[in-house]
């Protein structure tokens, strides 16, 4: 038994297990139980691995490999690098956050969420083109009911386009996948084995094309984000957390796993059309979010601009850049799930998300403030903070590139962090600071134990991360070589 | 020296200490742990200056640096990381002490002075925090790890202007100061990123050995819009050190800072993180003297302008506060120009030395006007000059330390000023007379604004106060007779034998003309102050509506902060935000929508064609049989 | 006379004794208390058939070649045979209906009767046999249609697809006329090698086509499937939208390949526009649906046009992927249908509003329900989508790309309508229209079981698929 | 002479006679009655091309059978749906039944 699998049948079991009980107790218990096995498989994952790594030098590790259907060469081929045990790492750890934060919810949510994880779970671990999707829709699929049956405001509106837009970007995914297997000579849904083949440039063309914009809906691509801002802001806390924090990374992995992998002269050579779409992304998405009064459109927004980065720094093919792009969906991870989460705290007792509606909640509920700067403090990218490590690593590399046109871009989309600065701090100041402004919310209280627990985990992450971030930044950079290699090739 | 890591780490794990544990201890355990806390660096600090000057003196005839600690923090590529170290040479240690020293005050000084304060505990762990960042900024062996502390006492600073996060103007100012910087700041990283790429390596060691000269050698070739790339990086790392030393036009942010407790103003705007910026670009000196000489030029004017324009502003301004802020502003100026104006090797690093010199005396000195300020200020519970006067009867320690103060910063002998003063001012005297007689001119504003801050407090009209103002307690005049004290002795250090930018000694004189004249613009400030405030009369009021349209442009501080706002909130606000956020929900948003209307509308429309009656269905049948036929037949 | 070449028609044989057995029972039970026990029988003999339509069977043709026999019919009349089976287990609650009770019998015989066709279709090796089996699956399915004989949208429904059925078959005799008269023969072995691109070759060729494609109910020759599907009684709904349409398209596979498999170059364009037309047209009709039988009659028209889609590329891995692709379909629909009459049978109501707040009041139909159009969407792990992937895989493997994309926007469409049930069910509060809470009957909830887990496991377990596809290989040329 | 094209011209007007027919009746008989023109002309058709091309064998004659066969239990069907629909809606005019549409 593979330990990979590991991942994929616990949720599985704690989802069967759900479908047994309905007493809140019985559904608490699974679901700690199974997101807290999750999250100790992930951390077990992710020491062996060390270990193994040690010892290997296989691009990918914990390889298993079963035969499924013979006439597609479609096998369930799992294994994983250094991306993907950071990538496991992460979504174990704000899945069981997300637990936390969707405290009171129900059997039938806790039901979906598992759904979710499992798709998320396979998604990382697979090295099979056809399983790797197949996964990214099982995690795309519950949150049209995550959102539509326990979300707020214009939940319906907002679960149906994210779920068509994401929907649509897969519908582009298929079509690049089956072109990727066919024009490779139909011998392989292999990643590493296609790596190896060649795609003639002609159809690379169309093929990178189809499969970066297909993820790249989900990376919050420009000008396909606009899901994000409604989804993110009618999900319940803890779907919110786990959209933002893991789902919208399933985008930037697939970006570089299949489109850049696969496919590195197109990359090559059709890099700059997206690097201007993402680079305006990054901006682009820093201005939006500058005056939105919404706490959760605020977060969308920069959710916007933080992934645009993650996909900017993948087109910039270079080591470093790339680097960073992992460690930043890593560290936006950490973050968004840490926004959304405290941003459910203060919703769930003020009932607005306003900003203009509030005031001076650092002197009512504390501990949700504290942590809200803390999380602020991350997004803008200060040191010690994940989001610094991050952030630098990705401008860094990209202004590795000698010529005019990638420094300038760079250069532009630094200047995000201006910007950033200027959203967090105008929400921090209009929320948590200054006069209370309702003064019912004088009688709130603080954030409850097991939202204590959440936002204290996805704290300490974020503060190891950007403390010591060499630890998860070498075995980031070590699995980024064969990527590398391959881009060199040609 | 292995030791020297603890002069930052202490900090630090009391940061850990008071922010975890502020819940279980009480204030004034927190106040005295964290005064302890902060003593052990400062004595290490002094240990260190001792060893590294004095006792080891294994340096000797060349101040070099030596990297005590060293670890790589992170690894961006095969020939690039950051490392996370202490570097100890003149500069750096003297930055130890000054920052240790003035903050251990601020530490026994707060005792006294934020008694009773909510947040008490949480004051001293952002205090302990802020000391953290900047002992780390200042031991910085690269410039990425400068740029990460850099970073980090900005946020401290804005944690600590906003202490009082109840009150709007405090947001509001912590707000401004964190985003000024910030934008400063990037400048500063775009600096780092060209500087680094061209140069292989953030070291600064490696960057500025000036044998290799691998700054100038490599990025010789590259140019962009005419300028060299080495410009452009150095002229951006100015922009950095500009934010956070509040040169012109980045200054707005500073004197908003005084929203602050007054103790922090004391440390961090006054005496240490705002002459950050001066440090960067000593740090850096050899780079930008023979990579980027036309920075230096442009330092030169800009440090000019502002020492000018602040000492003017001050002039007006009667928020006690905002005149040592402004004050402050135009003596890092000073520090600036002297950076400016400095050349290489012996008595040409005058005025690099005197720069560094004039922050190692102007910290003490604005430290202690900032908490004699501080100590009226919490009698009088008002930052107000117009509530203020007569005050010397009723706090004796105030009033003396006070005056030293005022005396050193005009540039009266015996005290500190006057010598880091009179070299920088000789400095500029041999790089051109003009820069002499601007700095020589804002002196004597100097000394008016100062006296008139100076005789308004403490003389002026003898008022009737509901409760009698009364001496700070001894916590906090006791930090103020030791700056005091500082004030007095500092001035003697021979610091071009310690301190010069080819780091080799050298020795320097008074030059007595030089100081004559800054001696005599300085009395005269005085004396026109004294006549004007040191009774109460109409004379000021007099020489205001005289110079009324200059009087109220200088109040306003010339409409700077105006300028700002309408670029902040009229362009990037209204003209950029706003349409960005309807493109995106109506444009962008918009056309997706379309998109899924679209098909809706298609849908209704086409509708019709389903008529419900067979024979519509039958014509359909046939014609498209037909039609199908003939294309094929014809295709 | 030689009555052995009868026994290659084991298959055929077994139904018609079913419809005897079935006959005789209701004519002479008919008003007794026996008759209880008819749908019992009914099924049971139809789960007879089933199994032993995976026995082993021998290969060959009979009758100088009009009826031919191999594993891919056996497997073609076994996904019709589960399909019947399903219609069956799920009609039995509505025939129970006291206006229906009388004729309740006789459901069953016709149902039998046109599966006979339907076989015959399959298993044609000559034009004329397959007429005739195209002809004895229509015709008593109008009856079908028409089976409520008290509404008037039941009469609707029979007399528009007895007359679309009598043109349509028409038109398509008049196409076989021609390309007899182009061939002089009705053999398929024969045609095929005489296949010429003479004008009239063309023009019965087009001809013939339509009334397979009638059937199939491809854009534009689907006009009557909504009227019929809506106004027809869900059995019937159910039985023509999934197990008539399949041998349609089964006999459209055969006879494209087998037959005109010479002409590819002509009908593949042909083929390719009414694809997609089909499935856009089917689409955009069926976004703003408010009864629910009218919705899955254009969501079934879309789906054909996904079928369409293995069928254009006559590659093994197309023939494959279309049966496996309507083996899943079939247990998607079915499972749809047989909520859907659950709440028919429960409410009388078909329209979506009458779904609202469903998994509040009856969580298990909703479930299944959101299954069911999960599957149809393609969403994994359930069947759909293995089953679209294959389908859109066939087409791919041939390169053609542009086809596979615009499939896939489209299930995109699809999937904005398929959430509306779901949506419905799951996140609407049950309003008026909605039906309480209720328990399904026995055999239905047998048949929903079925449905579930064939759209479960047919996907995850390679095994059916690769069965197909084994069967599959080498049948065609 | 009457050659096969004559018939042949025969036949494909009766056809577009029937849907002609089909088309424009409003009586749902007298559209049966058209249908029954369609399948005739294809009988004839049959017969035609039997008899003029291929006279070896008899496959179109026997089509031919089978189709009248057919067409009259076709009819049968119809009419019995017919005279349902006449009792439901008192009505057999074909514009009438189109309750479902769109």
């Amino acid at each position: 038994m593979n330990i990979l699998s590991l991942l994929v049948i616990i949720p599985l079991a704690t989802l069967l297990l759900l479908l047994l009980g309905k007493g809140q107790k019985y559904v608490r218990g699974v679901v700690v139980g199974g997101f807290g096995l999750l999250l100790l498989s992930a951390v077990i994952l992710a020491v062996l691995f060390l270990h193994e790594r040690a010892v290997s030098d296989a691009a990918m590790l914990f390889v298993a490999d079963t035969l499924w259907y013979a006439p597609l060469n479609i096998h369930y081929a799992v294994g994983v690098d250094g991306i993907s045990v950071v990538m496991i790492l992460l979504s174990a750890v704000v899945g069981f956050t997300g637990v936390f934060s969707a405290w009171n919810m129900n059997r039938d949510f806790f039901a979906w969420y598992c759904l979710l994880a499992i798709g998320v779970f396979g998604y990382f671990i697979s090295l099979d083109l056809f399983t790797m999707f197949m996964f990214y829709e099982v995690a795309l699929i519950p949150m049209f009911l995550l959102i539509g049956v326990w979300g707020t405001g214009k939940k319906e509106y907002a679960a149906m386009k994210l779920t068509l837009m994401l929907m649509a970007g897969s519908a582009l995914l298929l079509t690049g996948i089956l072109g990727i297997y066919f024009i490779s000579g139909g011998t392989t849904m292999n990643i590493m084995e296609l790596s190896q083949l060649h795609i003639p440039m002609t159809h690379q063309y169309w093929i990178f094309c189809l499969v970066f914009i297909g993820f790249g809906v989900l990376g919050a691509l420009f000008p396909f984000h606009t899901w994000s801002p409604d989804g993110h802001a009618s999900a319940p806390t803890s779907v919110s957390m786990l959209h933002a924090g893991v789902l919208m990374k399933l985008g930037g992995y697939g970006c570089f796993r299949v489109a850049i992998f696969l496919m590195p002269e197109a990359a090559h050579e059709l890099s700059w059309i997206f690097l201007i779409l993402t680079g305006i992304g990054v901006v682009y998405g820093a201005y939006g979010a500058v005056l939105q009064t919404d706490l959760k459109y605020i977060n969308a927004y920069s959710s916007v601009s933080h992934c645009g980065l993650v996909l900017f720094a993948i087109l910039m093919l270079n080591h470093t850049a790339m680097t960073g792009a992992v460690l930043q969906m890593l560290s936006h991870g950490l973050m968004t799930a840490l926004f959304f989460s405290l941003i459910g705290v203060i919703y769930s007792r003020t009932h607005t998300r306003d900003i203009r509606e509030m005031g001076g909640l650092m002197r009512i509920m504390p501990f949700a403030s504290v942590c809200y700067v803390i999380a602020g403090f991350a997004s803008l990218g200060l040191p010690g903070l994940s989001g610094f490590v991050a952030e630098m690593t990705v401008f860094v590399g990209s202004f590795e590139h000698a010529d005019m046109f990638h420094r300038v871009l760079t250069v532009l989309a630094t200047t995000s962090i201006v910007i950033t600065a200027v959203y967090i701090l105008r929400t921090v100041g209009k929320v948590l600071y200054g006069p209370v402004v309702n003064s019912d919310h004088l009688k709130l209280d603080d954030a409850h134990w097991y939202e204590k627990i959440s936002a204290v985990a996805l704290i300490a992450c974020i503060v190891i991360i950007g403390v010591w971030p060499s630890g998860v930044q070498g075995i980031i950079y070590d699995s980024l070589a064969p990527v590398m290699k391959q881009l060199t090739l040609f | 020296m292995g030791f020297t890591v603890f002069i930052i780490l202490i900090p630090l794990v009391m940061f850990l200490l008071l922010s975890f544990g502020s819940k279980w201890l009480r204030p004034r355990a927190a106040g005295v742990i964290g005064t302890l806390g902060m003593t052990i660096p400062a004595l290490l600090s002094y240990y260190t200056a001792y060893r590294y000057f004095l006792a080891d003196a294994y340096v000797w005839p060349v101040w070099g640096p030596i990297n005590t600690f060293s670890m790589e923090w992170l690894r961006f590529s095969d020939n690039l990381s950051i490392e996370m170290g202490v570097m100890l040479d003149s500069i750096s240690i003297m930055m130890l002490v000054v920052v240790t020293t003035v903050s251990l005050m601020v530490h026994i000084y707060s005792l006294g002075y934020m008694k009773g304060e909510r947040g008490f505990q949480r004051y001293y762990a952002l205090l302990s925090l802020f000391s953290f960042s900047m002992l780390g900024l200042v031991v910085a062996t690269n410039i990425f790890q400068m740029y990460i502390f850099w970073e980090l006492v900005g946020a401290s600073s804005y944690l600590l202007i906003g202490f009082y996060y109840t009150r709007p103007e405090a947001v509001a100012a912590s707000k401004k100061a964190f985003i000024v910087t910030r934008f400063a700041d990037l400048g500063f990283l775009i600096g780092i990123l060209i500087l680094s790429y061209y140069t292989g390596t953030f070291d600064f060691n490696k960057i500025m050995d000036v044998e290799a000269d691998l700054a100038v050698t490599t990025m010789a070739g590259s140019s962009f819009l005419g300028l060299s790339a080495a410009t452009w990086a150095m002229a951006l790392i100015f922009m950095g050190a500009a934010g956070k030393s509040a040169m012109f036009p980045l200054h707005i942010w500073l004197p908003d800072a005084m929203e602050g407790p007054t103790p922090v103003s004391a440390l961090i705007h006054a005496a240490t993180m705002v002459v950050a910026g001066v440090y960067l670009i000593a740090r850096m000196f050899p780079v930008y003297l023979f990579a980027a000489p036309d920075v230096l030029t442009l330092i030169t004017y800009v440090g000019l302008f502002t020492a000018l324009f602040a000492a003017l502003i001050a002039i007006t301004q009667t928020d006690i506060k905002r005149v040592l802020a402004f004050s402050t502003i135009s003596q890092i100026a000073y520090m600036m120009v002297a950076l400016g104006v400095s050349g290489y090797g012996g008595d040409f690093g005058e005025g690099y030395t005197y720069s560094m010199f004039h922050l190692f005396t102007h910290a003490f000195f604005k430290a202690l006007l900032f908490l004699g300020a501080g100590a009226v200020i919490h009698t009088i519970h008002s930052n107000e000059m117009e509530v203020m006067g007569g005050l010397r009867k009723y706090m004796p320690i105030t009033h003396i330390t006070f005056l030293i103060a005022c005396l050193s910063i005009s540039g009266i002998p015996p005290f500190s000023g006057f010598f880091s003063k009179d070299g920088i001012l000789s400095a500029a005297l041999r790089y051109e007379p003009f820069v002499f007689g601007v700095l020589l001119f804002t002196a004597g504003l100097t000394a008016f604004y100062m006296f008139r801050l100076y005789f308004r407090i403490f003389w002026g009209v003898d008022r009737q106060y509901e409760k009698p103002p009364h001496e700070a307690p001894k916590s906090m005049t006791i930090p103020l007779i030791v700056l005091a004290v500082l004030t007095c002795v500092t001035g003697f250090i021979p610091f071009s034998f310690y301190v010069s930018p080819d780091i080799r000694p050298y020795e320097v004189y008074i030059h007595w003309p030089v100081a004559l004249s800054s001696i005599v613009v300085g009395g005269i400030g005085i004396f026109i102050a004294m006549w004007f405030y040191r009774k109460a009369s109409d004379r000021p009021a007099h020489l205001a509506a005289k110079l009324s349209g200059f009087w109220k442009a200088a109040y306003h501080r010339f409409y700077i902060d105006d300028v700002w706002m309408f670029i902040t909130k009229k362009i990037i606000f209204r003209g950029i935000s706003g349409p960005v956020a309807w493109f995106d929900r109506h444009v962008v948003d918009g056309t997706m929508n379309v998109l899924g209307t679209g098909t809706l509308k298609t849908s209704e429309a086409i509708k019709g064609s389903q008529t419900g009656r067979v024979q519509t269905y039958a014509v359909v049948f046939v014609l498209s049989v037909m039609v199908i036929t003939v294309l094929v037949l014809v295709l | 006379m030689d009555f052995s070449n009868f026994l290659m028609m084991h298959q055929e044989l077994g139904l018609l004794s079913i419809f005897v057995i079935l006959l005789f029972f209701d004519i002479l039970a008919s008003g007794t208390r026996y008759m209880r026990w008819f749908r019992a029988v009914a099924v049971g003999l139809m789960s007879l058939q089933t199994i032993f339509g995976f026995f082993p069977m021998p290969e060959g043709a009979a009758f100088g070649g009009m009826y031919v026999t191999s594993d891919l019919t056996v497997l073609m009349k076994n996904v019709l045979n589960i399909g019947t089976l399903i219609v069956f287990m799920q009609a039995g609650r509505w025939l129970r209906q006291p206006e229906n009770s009388i004729r309740e019998g006789e459901f069953y015989v016709i149902a039998t009767a046109t599966l006979l066709g339907m076989y015959l279709m399959v298993s044609s090796g000559n034009f004329m046999l397959l007429y005739i089996g195209i002809e004895i699956a229509s015709l008593p399915a109008a009856c079908l249609a028409a089976f409520n004989k008290y509404k008037e949208k039941s009469a609707e429904a029979g007399a528009k697809y007895i007359l679309m059925t009598a043109l349509s078959s028409g038109v398509m005799m008049f196409g076989l006329s021609y390309l007899y008269g182009a061939m002089g023969t009705m053999y398929f072995a024969d045609m095929s090698l005489g296949v010429a691109l003479e004008p009239m070759t063309i023009l019965g060729f087009v001809f013939f086509f339509s009334g397979l494609a009638f059937k199939i109910s491809l854009v534009p020759f689907h006009m009557w499937a909504p009227d019929v599907y809506e106004g027809g009684p869900t059995a019937t709904t159910a039985y023509l939208s999934v197990v008539s349409k399949a041998a349609a398209v089964f006999a459209l596979l055969l006879t494209l390949h087998h037959v005109f498999g010479g002409m590819a170059h002509v009908w593949y364009y042909m083929l390719w526009v009414l694809t997609v037309a089909t499935i856009v047209i089917g689409n955009l009709f069926a976004v703003r649906q408010k009864d629910i039988k009218r919705f899955f009659a254009y969501s079934s028209i879309s789906q054909a046009g996904y079928i369409m889609l293995g069928v254009l590329h006559g590659t093994e891995m197309g023939l494959s992927a279309t049966i496996y692709y309507i083996f899943v379909y079939l247990f998607s629909n079915l499972a749809a249908f047989g909520v859907i009459a659950s709440l028919e049978n429960r409410s009388g109501q078909t329209d979506i509003a009458a779904y609202n707040g469903l998994y509040k009041t009856n969580p298990k139909l909703a479930l299944v329900m959101m299954l069911a159009v999960f599957s149809l969407a393609g969403i994994p792990p359930l069947g759909g989508f293995f089953s679209k992937f294959f389908i859109f895989a066939s087409s791919a493997a041939e390169g053609d790309y542009v086809l596979v994309f615009i499939a896939t926007i489209n299930t995109v469409i699809s999937l904005y309508y398929y959430l509306r049930i779901v949506k419905a069910m799951f996140i609407n509060s049950p309003g008026e229209d909605s039906v309480g809470p209720f328990k399904t009957d026995g055999f239905n909830r047998a048949s929903l079981v079925i449905c579930v887990a064939g759209i479960l496991f047919t996907g995850i377990l390679s095994g059916c698929y690769s069965y197909i596809s084994a069967v599959g290989f080498g049948l065609i040329q | 002479m009457v050659t096969m094209e004559h018939y042949l011209i025969v036949s494909s007007i009766m056809f577009f006679v029937g849907v002609y027919g089909f088309i424009t009746r409003k009586n749902l008989l007298a559209v049966l009655i058209s249908i029954e023109l369609i399948l005739n002309s294809v009988e004839i058709n049959f017969c035609v091309f039997n008899r003029f091309l291929y006279p070896e064998h008899m496959e179109g004659m026997f089509f031919s059978l089978f189709g009248i066969a057919i067409s009259a239990a076709e009819t049968a069907v119809a009419i019995a749906i017919i005279i349902n629909v006449y009792r439901i809606a008192n009505n057999i005019d074909v514009r009438h039944i189109d309750k479902m549409k769109y």
